[in-house]
């Protein structure tokens, strides 16, 4: 069982967004999608800017467009709700390829599907070059409670725990002669559920405790938070996404 | 028929009411965050981890549901209540929302009022209520455990959705005219088999903990005080 | 063995050239061979991290080597679903964690599973598991959970869940740490009797002498000495050379 | 020990009359009395399931007693928080399973995480570090992921994990099972040279006779005996009653 601080998004490099101290990144993330929502769907110059911004901070971050798009799959059903929107909405219709659309439903969808995108890929970035560890640094620093950032680390290591009693169950199993393709075609889905769950738990619950055998008092010791708060200096730098991304959007409501 | 999933992503809905809806979570999670420190002891700290967790992981099991393509996913809040309480519950399930939001952009960070409302406190609140009431009119067996817990989960669910069509109604971004009606009735019919499923799930897992365990098992120690918890405060250490 | 004309029974276990490398890019096994005839009786030796539990974990297939080939009774382990359920039929492997065994709400059950997974039902099910309890001491335990008894009982439950299956060719993973003496003594008088083939990974040098006249040592992931146990553990200087020692005392 | 005018200091460890029930309703301690002075070496003995794991965990009030008394060094356990830290300050516990132990990312973190609770920072935390996975022989593994590491490998981690805390009184958990016979004698070689209280958990009886010059029993959660460990290990009918055992061919 390990604490998996490098968890699937991670891409481990050295680069400059990988640098910046994790609250700058949350931060400048959160205060871009803000900006971004904030925009009127109708100036569409806008939203091409944002794109622009959110690739030159992925080649900062050395994160590849392929990486990025197909981990943006994620906001597939909402894209097809989008879709969806031209066929359901009132108002006013056009004729498009002999369909008649809502006018109000197509630039619906398209708000859906611009904002949500570029909301999806800050989140990727922000994933791509953050470790969870640094993650949760970076809640404490912005001064989330401390039983939130708790559970939030216990949640992440728990998260390793389950998989790691999963596949200790399964080589029970098979060792055994049984033969389940899937963890759910065990006698019923959810009986094996209620066991690893309980299973899951007691392993947790023992190693918390060794935990604090050894001084844990909730909070991680403070040399885990890295390399310090992040400077005046660095927030600056970090300031600069969301500064331009405001820009962008008080002239996009100013011009509309 | 659209697909929906529980997580808002950007756009859906405008930027006022997520706003407002913003206002009104955090209100509420201050709350719990007040009340859940005094519940969050050595026993209640690694199960609310383990909670967040389980949602975290089944959340990410999106099933498909008919044939058209719509999907959903459980919500655990009827979990998170049975076992750690509504407070550190809510709690439990607005953190597995935060890191998605942060780190796997499901469900839009400016959304994530919207999100948490709906899913950490409408569908806990609803889901515990429904425990409390449950817990105190049926039989103390094993079999009424389970009922409480399949219709709590089943019905919080249906709520939560319902929020969502709220929601939508007060600042959708696309006007959907009388097909309004149509999304809360397919919300409501679409998340009525999630809960069945959400209900089974949540029913096994509390039931094989009661089993075993029973003095992990948050409502059981807080609605049923006529059985005591042992009078041990930290259970189950050694093995 | 190749070419043994004399004796067409093929060994129970015949590793070839098996090389492993875990997910992270370790390679714990660096091409072993290691030939097991029917009923032989094989200490398995080395130091901490030598690769005795990786190679453990190839014999049912629960790894499968990037290079070389294991087979059991002549059956050649790979993917394919039948084989690899015949494979672990016959193979019986006794893990080093026995929380890696057990897994199901009680001790009776969990034992029942491997039997009525071949196959086996009612009295002669219930039959074998009060054997294996009894053979263990673990019968007044059967209906508690596994994962609420001691780490030393969960050992025992851990062998009689093998035990049960009544397996041709028995392979246990140190099987005596943890273990009171007298439970050691007698999971050494079990395995005395039992008519199977044996291999057994220890650290505990004079139960290896008790229970295996043939010892190999593994060591860096490469076998570095194959030969009669009390030989073998003469030789104080290869002992030594891998981390082995004789404990105080102790002569054989 | 009660009235001991002419020696004020208070014993390291002091355990009265504690029984423990799990919340299964298992009874696993029946009024367990056990005192330690300063300085003091002390094996406990038993047979599996005999509460020696249980009383362990009540040493920092991991577990906390249904009724009774632990104190370590004059303070005693309590629900307080302060009062707890400064206990487990005082008090390392090896685990009996090295994975409940483990669990950061890398070998070197996990090992720096107990120091680090203590406030130790920079370059002493790195060299409380350096040296505890030094005696261990585990320096080469830092930076692995323990979860990745051989059973015996951890085991040595866990150990390191402890000894880098440099506490006051060190109980250990059957800490020799899973190690190699060379760590297993390094272990005893490094546990002998600290100056610490020291209560040692084994089933290995030589192993007690050359660390511990006291051992005590516990069998079915009540301390039956409590002697010089060779006195009480040339007592064959006593270890006999209590499923306790001397090696083949080793005479104390
Ligand atoms: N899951 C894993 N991932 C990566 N490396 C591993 C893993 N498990 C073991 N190893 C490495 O492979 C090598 C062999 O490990 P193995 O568990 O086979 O040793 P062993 O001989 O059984 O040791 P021990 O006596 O301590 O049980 C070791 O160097 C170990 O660190
Ligand atoms: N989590 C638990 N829940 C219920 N009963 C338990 C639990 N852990 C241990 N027990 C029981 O308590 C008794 C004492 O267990 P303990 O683990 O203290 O034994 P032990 O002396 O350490 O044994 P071993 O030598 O096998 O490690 C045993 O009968 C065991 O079955
Ligand atoms: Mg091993
Ligand atoms: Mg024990």
């Amino acid at each position: 069982m390990g604490a998996g601080h490098a968890h699937v998004l991670y891409r481990e490099a050295t680069s400059p967004v990988h640098r910046l101290p994790p609250e700058v990144k949350i931060a400048a993330m959160v205060l871009f999608t803000l900006a971004v929502v904030a925009t009127p769907r109708t100036a569409f110059w806008a939203f091409g800017g944002y794109a622009l911004l959110v690739a030159a901070v992925a080649a900062l971050a050395r994160v590849g467009p392929g990486w990025l798009l197909s981990r943006a799959a994620i906001e597939l059903p909402f894209v097809l709700f989008a879709v969806a929107l031209p066929f359901l909405g009132a108002g006013e219709r056009v004729e498009v390829a002999g369909l008649a659309l809502s006018v109000d439903g197509l630039l619906g969808g398209w708000n859906i599907v611009a904002k949500g995108t570029l909301g999806v890929l800050a989140s990727l970035l922000l994933a791509a070059t953050t470790t969870t560890r640094d993650l949760i640094v970076g809640l404490d620093r912005l001064r989330c409670p401390q039983i939130v950032t708790q559970i939030a680390t216990f949640m992440l290591r728990y998260l390793d725990v389950l998989v790691g009693e999963a596949r200790r169950m399964r080589v029970a199993r098979v060792s055994r002669g049984d033969d389940p393709r899937f963890l759910w075609q065990l006698r019923g889905f959810a009986a094996g559920v209620g066991a690893l769950f309980l299973r899951a738990f007691e392993r947790g619950e023992r190693v918390y405790l060794a935990m604090l055998s050894r001084g844990y008092s909730g909070r991680m010791p403070a040399v885990w938070q890295g390399a310090g708060a992040a400077s005046a200096g660095q927030w600056l730098v970090g300031a600069t996404v969301p500064l331009v991304a405001a820009g962008i959007a008080a002239t996009a409501v100013a011009l509309t | 028929m659209e697909t929906l999933a529980m997580h808002i992503s950007n756009g859906i809905v405008n930027g006022p009411v997520a706003a407002v809806f913003a206002a009104f979570a955090l209100a509420v999670l201050t709350l719990c965050v007040l009340r859940g420190r005094r519940d969050l002891d050595d026993r209640l700290a690694p199960m609310a981890g383990l909670v967040a967790a389980f949602i975290f992981a089944v959340q990410m099991l999106n099933f498909p549901i008919f044939t058209a393509g719509v999907s959903g996913h459980l919500l655990g809040g009827a979990l998170a209540a049975l076992l750690v309480g509504p407070w550190v519950g809510a709690l439990c399930v607005a953190v597995v929302l935060v890191v998605q939001a942060l780190v796997f952009g499901d469900g839009g960070v400016a959304m994530l009022g919207l999100n948490v409302t709906n899913m950490a406190v409408l569908g806990t609140a609803a889901a515990y209520l429904l425990i409390a009431l449950l817990l105190r009119v049926l039989p103390r067996t094993p079999a009424g455990l389970a009922v409480t817990a399949f219709v709590s989960a089943l019905v919080s669910v249906v709520v939560a959705s319902q929020g969502f069509v709220l929601q939508y109604w007060l600042g959708g971004t696309t006007d959907l005219g009388g097909n309004l009606a149509g999304l809360a009735g397919t919300m409501a019919g679409v998340h009525l088999l999630i809960g069945i499923g959400e209900g089974l799930i949540t029913a096994t897992t509390v039931v094989t903990v009661a089993k075993v365990r029973p003095d992990l098992v948050y409502a059981l120690r807080a609605l049923r005080p006529a059985a005591p918890a042992p009078v041990v405060p930290v259970a189950g250490g050694a093995r | 063995m190749i070419g043994d004309v004399q004796n067409p029974a093929p060994p129970s276990l015949d590793v070839r050239g098996v090389r492993y490398a875990y997910p992270d890019g370790h390679v714990a096994l660096h091409g072993v061979d290691l030939t097991v005839a029917r009923g032989g009786r094989v200490a398995l030796l080395g130091p901490n991290g030598a690769g005795k539990t990786t190679l453990v974990l190839h014999l049912n297939g629960i790894l499968t080597a990037a290079e070389g080939s294991v087979s059991v009774g002549g059956l050649t382990v790979s993917r394919d679903r039948d084989t690899l359920a015949e494979i672990r039929r016959r193979v019986g492997i006794v893990f080093q964690d026995p929380d890696d065994q057990l897994f199901l709400p009680t001790v009776a059950e969990d034992v029942a599973f491997g039997p009525a997974n071949l196959g086996l039902r009612g009295a002669e099910l219930a039959a074998r598991v009060d054997e294996a309890l009894a053979a263990v001491g673990m019968g007044e335990h059967r209906d508690r959970a596994p994962h609420h008894l001691s780490f030393g009982q969960r050992r025992r439950v851990a062998v009689a869940t093998v035990l049960a299956m009544h397996p041709e060719i028995l392979v246990l993973d140190e099987p005596s740490s943890n273990l009171d003496p007298a439970a050691r003594r007698e999971l050494a008088e079990i395995l005395r009797g039992l008519p199977v083939t044996l291999l057994m990974v220890t650290h505990d040098l004079p139960y290896a002498l008790e229970l295996c006249d043939r010892s190999v040592i593994l060591d860096g992931g490469r076998i570095v000495a194959d030969a009669d146990t009390r030989e073998l553990l003469a030789d104080r200087e290869l002992l030594a050379a891998h981390r082995l020692e004789l404990p105080y005392g102790f002569t054989p």
